[in-house]
């Protein structure tokens, strides 16, 4: 099998490209944000002790946040050595926890979370895509088209509160938060594997239904020129099967909504962040909003940089993934 | 001269939907397509040659519906038939190549796994009839190694006969060939349709050589049929259609082919356009660009008439009126 | 006969109105455009009432505590004693402010972008498509999260403007890689080199030719960047970034929520807002759906049946 | 005569991109030296991929030439840019393959016709001028053209249309390319016969582009036969026909469709 | 080599490699961060074993707990647990001043407040065997002192013998027992000779306390109890279970189920959601904390007239803002600044007027301000000097909703006197930073201190004025206090008597009545909930034993001390968490059941056409 050498070095290059502008971005946000979380901590244990707090102690909490006053050049020159070397610094909030550790925590399960439910959506609503296009101007269509316009227009987190309603409240099916039932201890065991399985059904439920609606319009409007293009109209010529027919034009419509597929990465982290406070999932979206609540930079900063190197390695593999199903691209290798 | 008709086509009537309504392309069209031979049928934009071709080949889409008319191929209604049953037929009984060779591949399969699809269609073991994929791609002057190859990774060239090779796999008894040149470069064209014709040469295989390009028509084809607005003008043979055209159409259109050797001012000019087929219009289609048109060709539409030459139709009143005015 | 450039007012006025009528005609002619069009007309007539006739001060706390419909309140109180009828009225100007605001300024931009990009040199279209890039593929809420505490932090009052740039910032990425890839597809045909050869200037026909050429990509980007607009608003509203004390549809959620109507069963405060979204977001999804339909012949339906009808009558007369 | 346009050794090489770092180039020009004389239809013929369309584009400036000089009226204009290049451009005009797309379809056959005359600063009544030139490509009566769309319009119409706005600069140079390929038979020779009535009247030289060489024998009066991006043979139409010497040549005289020959 | 499969497995390889990877990762990261020994595949431990009792509780909610148990750090999450491990020398209840002797047996101050001796207790030992004495108790407070510049006027920490530590201060300082006596006391041999310690992570906390850390989890920490406790037959819970919850819905959804029986979360909805559910079991007790404070900035025209202020407090519908902003939970405020608890500090005359200021009374407030020649004009108040009063802005902290209503609120009672007031609502940590930089005309903020006694409450607001655009981290009010009341402030401090103390506070509430540099709004109610089906023993309203909150480090243990298990506990009637983990293997057997048979059934239809 040929590798698309020149169309991955390609690739790869656009990722460093854009990694490097997130690694910029993400250096200068959080200093745009006003305020000082040493003066609002030093300013609780100075209340709650009476005033007999030095000064210099936040002289000190400044230093062991890691909060300077340097010219911001020497920050950002600082902050990029840090970077190379692994240091994403020290929680505020949950000082002296390293961000890397906390990243370990939480990371996982939101990439769980996204990695599934996208896959789930994509499947499901290319597949509904697929119906609706091959029953194009049918009432099976019809019901296809509206079920996931409604959906796709319906406020995601709102939805997410009315199935845990459902569900969870009411329906006392399915847990109210958490990853996995506290009554069982972490590790490679089936009973720990389906509780997390079963945790995670209400939010991958929840983001799987918002986010079908795009994949199925996207393949229904995929598949329909596909369905009048001349390879399909040729091999109706040629009297293939339906199945064949449908099969051809199928594979045909997915490659465009592959690279969609990259795309919604980063918005299902976006549905993921927000889903993760409403079923109280331990991933990286309370976090951030804790982050940001305490102006807690290097968190803040630890999360963004990698919820982004999260969706861009997911880009890569998913465009890597593309250049090995497109034989056009794979061709470029020759 | 005349074989007896493989396929006889009658009364058909087709049209496209459109924001206006129904519009008609084709209109009360007749044709016998003889067996052994190659027919082909001319026009030039709006004549409904390509929608014929798919009309035949029932494989028409929305919004083109094809009103009225049989189309019979061997004692059986095309248009009767049940789709299953007609998808049983294709690539076996007809077959057809289409007229955007550029894209008719699967732009995502190895040709060979598109030639075990045609196989899988209709029942037959792909591994089993492996020797038959070769042959027909031999048969086409195309390398055995094209069938490891992707579509996009051939020159377009080689797709036309890949496509060819594909249509001609189960050896078919009709094939309907739309415009299979059309974008292809000046040297390949000839060598395609030099091959195309040796081909049918050899095999004897009955083909419907649809093309705008009538330069190519007159080198090919053994019986011609032209069209103008959706109707048949004039339908004879190749010399037929050269040496004694009986409508102005013809005579008019042949006569406007620029050719090595030809002066400018012999070249015939054609006044006005090409035109669709216009319902309101009671007389004579073609009365817009007629230079011999009488008072009589606008008040009625002219029937489709059998000369004395043999299997030479023609659909002018004035004929032979007018050839008096046209210097041959 | 005069020329076309030297119409007379009421010539243009005639002209925009026919236009219009035209215009209105495409979108009657698709039965999802139509219907898409109808709603969002609904629910923006609601809204321009909604400025003038709410039945009592939306923010005042004027009654019981969550009371159900009645006579009285027909989509009965909030958590706190407002009118849910009243909010829903009154909030819906602003969201669709914010939705239209979104969307035209957020579409003005990306055709800046894209079109400059599609008409700049090579190094200038890289970077302009790096930096698009890096905005599509930071997760928007991140980005929202961070601008909306610096806007908090500003704690000057300036309305819906943060809200608005902060969407504007987050959405116009998707919409600038779209008019980038159509203007370098539009600017490579010939007519537009037949602009360059006759000696058009560049920004002629940017503003002759390429706008008018990418029209319908235009209109479907600004329902897209609307949709986005109002979507974003009640993400804005629900993170606690936006401005709480204003009455939108984002914030009637953002309240209901946090009183948690949906455990209480109070279903008249979280589904009208709820249900007028999804309605003005669905009428988006519509027009945008069947304005592609119109532009793309390839996805076109024409009623056979009437069509059909109609025939026979004509042929008949 | 005296040579109105000339190229010297022009070679275009093309960089096909495949990565960011590595490409490949593909030589599309080989050291073309071609000349055109005043009041003259000259052919270029070839086969696609023979390069014909990229000189036609390197003539007008769309590309420039990675080597080789073009000399316009004996000035060297290669270098030429802004102003001057925009004057080159009036002076030489180039007619597009596909009248379906050189026309835009948001304006009017009014508004092609206007633009030019406005950009050149008509001096003279530009309304009339352009009745004039909408006679001048046979089109008539120009008012009900002027306020056509060119979807309204046919694909003959639409090449005259063009025309006309080519002519609209009053360029000494038009540049066909291939302009007859995508009409209807009936319609072709309309044009050819057009192109040969604008040379006459108006003295404009023209380069006709083509692959079919039935329309060169029909209108040229000279030739160039281009094969992989060289020329491989130049000189009278009637001679070159007559006698190729090139194998090329002749494999192109043998491909010419006839429909007096049978295949 | 077919080439057609092989492509196919390069996309069942990636598609498995990436599904492999984040399952491995998901499993990976509770094993990274659990410190018991044995890694992923190690076996699991039952950690609520049915025979032994487990009290779950929530201190509030908290995206995930964090392995950190550093003593330095008492408030950091998980907050409350440290209070559990680490014991202070007294126990003292900051809504009455009642003090437990913990640690120590006793105290007793000398030479007029300069000198503090504490006495120790005997036979305690730390979790790791080391014995409690006095040399750990200095060495906490010299580490403290040395490496945190903490007890600015305790001079010297001395050990008298074993279980006897003196503290010499420069100045009278009785006060000075609530700060010594809270301070949680570390074994000298884990800590000894480690510079900067409130920079190590601490997964293995050694302390005195009733209970141990078992295992950690992000979501989940078990507390076992120390067998070794010196408080005979305590604890009398085998297991604490702290059970991560990351919003304030999930938390009270599990709260109403009993899954949770011991919280501090707010409740929009309390009685409907909680109690409704099992009102023998489900209770809740919001008693009254901190005065939730209207601060105004006293160096700007208007808010710098004590009159005005005055004004401002009557305009104030506090019962208001209790029913709307705060569901009825926080309880209208006095005017004098001073807990609930701690009221009958005041003398009558003070009471009263403490009251009398509290309530909602615009026309006593108009009649005040027009009795200085403010005049009210078509809805708009204008000064003495005929001028408009000034636009003033209100603040408060976004994504506090009770306060954002709070501001609507009391900027619509304020338009009713003239005074035109515009709201804002940046983030707390914007809105501390403006506060303390003065850059602020009014806020909502909490501005007291905390302590047994109300002259903790006065600290917050006296002090020097820092000028604005400089930080002041007390008096951010900018209040020019009278030097009788910084006389009686600083006398505090050395009253040893009641009297005394009492003649102070009185002192300084009457010139903080009359002044009224800040306003109180609403007492902060702290945020308790607790289930008693099968734990009873919880301080209530009707026995409001202690500070009953679990983030509480100090009084949490109190209270988890008092807990025990109920004889007849009735069984829960709800789904436990075994009942959970069956629905879920059914629900996940289904799924997949319903997936196979779809896919075999869709091979079928393929086969036949």
């Amino acid at each position: 099998m040929k590798i698309p050498v020149r169309y991955i070095i390609n690739k790869i290059f656009l990722f460093i490209v854009v990694l490097f502008g997130a690694i910029t971005l993400n250096f200068v946000l959080p200093r745009l944000i006003p305020g000082n979380p040493a003066e609002t901590i030093y300013q609780d244990v100075v209340k709650a002790s009476g005033g007999a707090v030095n000064p210099v102690y936040l002289k000190q909490l400044e230093a062991e946040y890691g909060l300077s006053h340097a010219p911001l050049y020497v920050q950002y020159l600082t902050y990029l050595s840090d970077l190379f070397h692994g240091n994403l610094g020290v929680s505020i909030t949950y000082y002296p926890v390293p961000v890397s550790t906390i990243l370990a925590q939480a990371l996982p399960w939101t990439l769980f979370l996204v990695i599934t439910s996208i896959s789930i959506s994509f499947f499901i609503g290319n597949r509904m895509g697929r119906y609706g296009g091959i029953n194009r101007n049918t009432w099976k269509d019809l019901t296809v088209d509206i079920f996931s316009m409604f959906m796709a227009s319906f406020p995601a987190f709102v939805m997410a509160f009315i199935i845990l309603d459902i569900f969870a409240v009411n329906g006392k099916l399915f847990p109210l938060g958490g990853a996995y039932s506290s009554s069982i201890n972490a590790g490679f065991t089936i009973p720990f594997i389906i509780s997390v399985i079963y945790h995670a059904f209400l939010p991958v439920l929840t983001i799987v239904l918002t986010s079908l609606g795009g994949w199925t319009l996207g393949m229904r409007n995929n598949i329909i020129p596909n369905l009048n293009s001349d390879f399909i109209n040729y091999s109706e010529n040629l009297g293939m099967k339906s199945y064949q027919i449908k099969s051809i034009a199928y594979r045909n419509a997915i490659l465009p909504n592959l690279t969609g597929f990259s795309m919604s990465i980063g918005l299902s982290m976006s549905g993921v962040i927000i889903e993760e406070s409403i079923f109280s999932y331990p991933g990286v979206g309370m976090y951030m909003i804790t982050a940001i609540d305490n102006l807690d930079y290097p968190l803040m900063q630890g999360i963004f940089l990698m919820v982004i190197i999260a969706v861009l390695v997911g880009n890569f593999i998913v465009d890597l993934l593309y250049g090995f199903l497109d034989p056009r691209i794979r061709q470029e290798s020759g | 001269m005349s074989g007896n008709p493989v396929m006889k086509i009658r009364n058909l009537e087709v049209g496209y939907y459109s924001e206006n309504g129904f519009n008609i392309i084709i209109h009360d069209l007749n044709l016998d397509v003889n067996e052994g031979r190659i027919l082909g049928v001319a026009g030039e934009s709006g004549s409904g040659k390509s929608t014929l071709a798919q009309a035949i080949y029932r494989s028409l889409k929305y919004p083109g519906e094809i009103r009225s008319g049989e189309i019979i191929f061997r004692g059986k209604d095309l248009l009767k038939m049940e789709t299953q049953e007609l998808r049983k037929m294709r690539a076996i009984d007809i077959s057809f190549v289409p007229q955007a060779a550029m894209n008719a591949l699967n732009p995502v399969k190895k040709i060979l796994y598109q030639f075990y699809d045609v196989l899988i269609a209709h029942g037959k073991d792909p591994e089993e009839n492996m020797e038959r994929i070769r042959e027909s791609v031999r048969m086409v002057r195309l390398d055995e190694s094209i069938l490891y190859n992707f579509p996009h990774e051939l020159s377009g060239g080689m797709k036309q006969r890949t496509v060819i090779a594909m249509s001609l796999l189960l050896s078919p008894k009709l094939v309907i060939l739309d415009e299979p040149t059309t974008g292809l470069d000046v040297l390949v064209e000839h060598d395609i349709l030099k091959d195309i014709r040796e081909i049918q040469r050899k095999t004897n295989i009955t083909m419907i050589f649809i093309t705008h390009d009538l330069s190519i028509l007159y080198e090919m084809s053994d019986d011609i049929a032209m069209l103008y607005a959706g109707e048949i003008v004039e339908k004879g043979s190749h010399s037929q259609f050269l040496k004694n055209p009986m409508h102005p159409y013809t005579y008019l259109l042949t006569k406007s082919i620029p050719r090595i050797g030809v002066k400018r001012e012999n070249i015939v000019k054609l006044k006005g356009n090409p035109t669709n087929y216009d319902p309101s219009n009671r007389g004579c289609q073609f009365i817009t660009r007629c230079p011999y048109s009488e008072s009589f060709c606008s008040e009625s539409h002219p029937d489709l008439i059998e000369s004395d030459e043999d299997d030479h139709l023609y659909r002018c009143m004035n004929f032979p009126a007018w050839r008096k005015k046209a210097t041959i | 006969m005069g020329s076309i450039n030297h119409v007379s007012g009421l010539e243009k006025i005639v002209g925009i109105i026919r236009k219009t009528k035209s215009t209105l005609g495409i979108l009657f002619q698709n039965g999802k455009s139509a219907t898409g069009f109808i709603i969002l007309v609904s629910i923006s007539i609601f809204a321009i009432a909604g400025l003038f006739f709410a039945p009592y001060n939306p923010d005042a706390y004027m009654f019981r505590r969550s009371l159900p419909p009645n006579s009285v309140n027909i989509l009965g109180t909030t958590g706190y004693g407002q009118d849910v009828f009243s909010q829903l009225f009154a909030g819906a100007a602003p969201t669709l402010f914010i939705g239209f605001s979104v969307g035209i300024l957020g579409t003005l931009i990306s055709v800046f972008v894209g079109v400059l990009s599609g008409f700049a040199s090579k190094r200038v279209n890289d970077l302009i498509n790096s930096i698009v890039n890096i905005f599509l593929v930071v997760p928007g809420v991140l980005l929202i999260m961070l601008f909306g505490t610096y806007f908090l932090g500003l704690k000057e009052n300036l309305g819906y403007v943060p809200t608005i740039l902060i969407l504007i910032i987050t959405g116009w990425a998707f919409g600038a890689r779209t008019f980038r890839s159509v203007t370098l597809s539009v600017s490579k045909r010939d007519y537009i080199l037949s602009s360059v050869l006759i000696g058009e200037s560049k920004v002629s026909i940017i503003f002759r030719q390429i706008i008018k050429a990418i029209m319908p990509v235009i209109v479907s980007n600004f329902f897209f960047t609307a949709m986005y607009g109002v979507m974003g608003l009640t993400f804005v509203e629900y993170l606690g970034v936006g401005n709480l004390s204003q009455v939108n549809w984002g914030t009637m959620l953002y309240w209901a929520i946090n009183d948690e109507a949906y455990l209480t069963g109070q279903w008249w405060w979280i589904l009208p807002p709820s249900l007028m979204i999804s309605a003005l977001m669905f009428s988006f999804i519509l027009l945008n759906f069947g304005l592609d339909e119109i532009a793309n012949p390839s996805l076109r339906i024409y009623n056979k049946k009437n069509r059909k009808a109609k025939n026979v009558t004509d042929t008949q007369n | 005569m005296s040579q109105i346009l000339r190229t010297e050794s022009i070679s275009k090489e093309f960089m096909v991109r495949k990565g960011l770092v590595t490409g490949n180039t593909i030589k599309a020009l080989n050291d073309v030296n071609i000349y055109l004389e005043e009041r003259e239809i000259l052919a270029l013929v070839g086969a696609s991929g023979s390069g014909k369309s990229t000189l036609a584009r390197i003539l007008v400036f769309l590309y420039r030439p990675t080597s080789g000089k073009i000399f316009f009226q004996d000035q060297d204009v290669t270098k030429y840019k802004g102003r001057k290049l925009k004057k080159y451009r009036s002076d030489v005009q180039m007619v597009f393959q596909d009248p379906y797309a050189s026309l835009d379809p948001y304006h009017t056959v009014d508004w092609h016709i206007r633009r030019p005359l406005i950009l050149s600063h008509y001096k003279g009544n530009v309304e009339e001028r352009i009745d004039e030139l909408l006679e001048m490509v046979r089109l008539n009566p120009p008012s009900y053209y002027r306020e056509k769309f060119p979807h309204q319009i046919s694909g003959g119409q639409r090449q005259r249309v063009y025309l006309a706005r080519a002519l609209a600069l009053e360029p000494k140079v038009l540049i066909a390319d291939e302009p007859v390929s995508m009409l209807d038979v009936s319609l072709r020779i309309e044009v050819l016969d057009l192109l040969s009535s604008i040379r006459e009247k108006l003295g404009v030289s023209i380069i006709y582009i083509t692959h079919d060489l039935n329309t060169v024998s029909v209108i040229s009066d000279r030739i160039y036969v281009l094969h992989d991006g060289k020329v491989v043979e130049s000189g009278r139409t009637q001679d070159v026909i007559a006698n190729p010497s090139d194998s090329y040549t002749r494999a192109l005289i043998e491909a010419a469709p006839d429909p007096y020959k049978r295949l | 080599m077919n080439i057609k499969d092989n492509k196919k497995i390069v996309v069942a390889i990636s598609a498995a490699v990436i599904m492999i990877l984040s399952s491995m990762m998901v499993l990976a990261a509770p094993a990274m961060s659990q410190n018991s020994s044995g890694g992923i595949f190690a076996n699991p431990q039952t950690a609520s074993n049915s025979n032994n009792t487990s009290l779950y509780l929530s201190p509030g909610p908290t995206p995930a707990f964090t392995d950190n148990f550093n003593p330095f750090n008492i408030w950091s999450t998980p907050a409350g647990i440290m209070g559990f491990i680490y014991e202070p020398l007294f126990q003292i209840n900051t809504y009455n001043g009642t003090v437990i002797p913990w640690l120590a047996t006793s105290y007793n101050f000398s030479h007029g407040g300069r000198n503090l001796t504490v006495y120790l207790r005997h036979n305690v030992t730390f979790s790791n065997g080391e014995q409690f004495n006095a040399s750990s108790v200095v060495f906490t407070f010299q580490t403290e002192k040395k490496d945190y510049d903490e007890w600015g006027t305790v001079k010297n920490i001395t050990a008298i013998n074993n279980y006897e530590v003196e503290f010499n201060f420069t100045q009278p300082q009785t006060q000075y027992l609530f700060y010594i006596g809270s301070t949680v006391i570390i074994p000298k041999n884990v800590w000894e000779g480690k510079s900067n310690p409130a920079n190590i992570q601490v997964t293995d906390p050694i302390g005195t306390g009733p209970y141990m850390i078992q295992s950690f989890s992000p979501q989940k920490i078990v507390l076992v109890k120390n067998p070794h406790y010196w408080q005979p037959g305590e604890p009398k819970i085998d297991h604490v279970v702290y059970v991560d919850y990351t919003s304030n819905s999930a938390l009270s959804l599990a709260l109403a189920e009993g899954k949770v029986e011991w919280a501090s979360v707010f409740e929009p909805n309390v009685t409907q959601l909680f109690t409704a559910n099992d009102p023998a079991h489900n209770h809740y007790w919001y008693p009254p904390g901190q005065p939730v404070t209207l601060l105004l900035n006293n160096l700007i025209y208007p808010l710098n007239i004590s009159y005005f202020r005055q004004a401002i407090s009557l305009a104030i519908n506090r019962t208001a803002i209790m029913n709307i902003g705060e569901y009825g939970y926080e309880r209208p405020a006095n005017a004098a600044n001073i807990l609930e608890q701690q009221m009958s500090y005041l003398n009558a005359s003070n009471a009263q007027m403490a009251n009398e200021l509290a309530q909602y009374n615009p026309q006593k407030a108009l009649q005040i301000l027009e009795a200085h020649g403010f005049t009210l004009k078509s809805g708009s108040l204008y000064g003495p000097n005929g001028q408009k009063v000034p636009t003033l802005n209100l603040m408060s902290v976004a994504g506090y909703s009770d306060w954002d209503t709070d501001i609507t609120l009391i900027a619509s009672e304020l338009s009713q006197i003239g005074i035109s007031v515009t709201t804002t609502t940046p983030t707390n940590s914007v809105l501390s930073g403006d506060v303390t930089d003065g850059n602020y005309t009014m806020a909502l903020y909490v501005d007291t201190g905390i302590g047994p006694n109300p002259w903790y409450d006065y600290s917050g607001i006296q002090g020097p004025v820092v000028p604005i655009g400089q930080n002041a981290y007390i008096n951010p009010e900018r209040w020019n206090a009278s030097a009788q009341f910084e006389k009686y402030f600083n006398n505090f401090p050395s009253a040893i008597t009641n009297s005394t103390q009492e003649a102070d506070i009185n002192g300084m509430a009457s010139i903080m009545l009359q002044q009224m540099p800040i306003i109180p709004v609403v007492y902060s109610a702290d945020w308790y909930e607790y289930v008693n089906t099968t734990i009873g023993g919880w301080p209530n309203a009707a026995h409001p034993y202690w500070i009953p909150m679990p983030w509480y480090p100090g009084p949490s243990e109190v209270v988890l001390l008092h807990l025990y298990v109920k004889s007849n506990a009735p069984s829960n009637s709800g789904l436990t968490n075994t009942d959970y983990d069956l629905i879920a293997a059914v629900i996940v057997v289904a799924i997949a059941a319903v997936a196979a048979v779809g896919w075999v059934r869709s091979k079928k239809m393929k086969q036949k056409e």
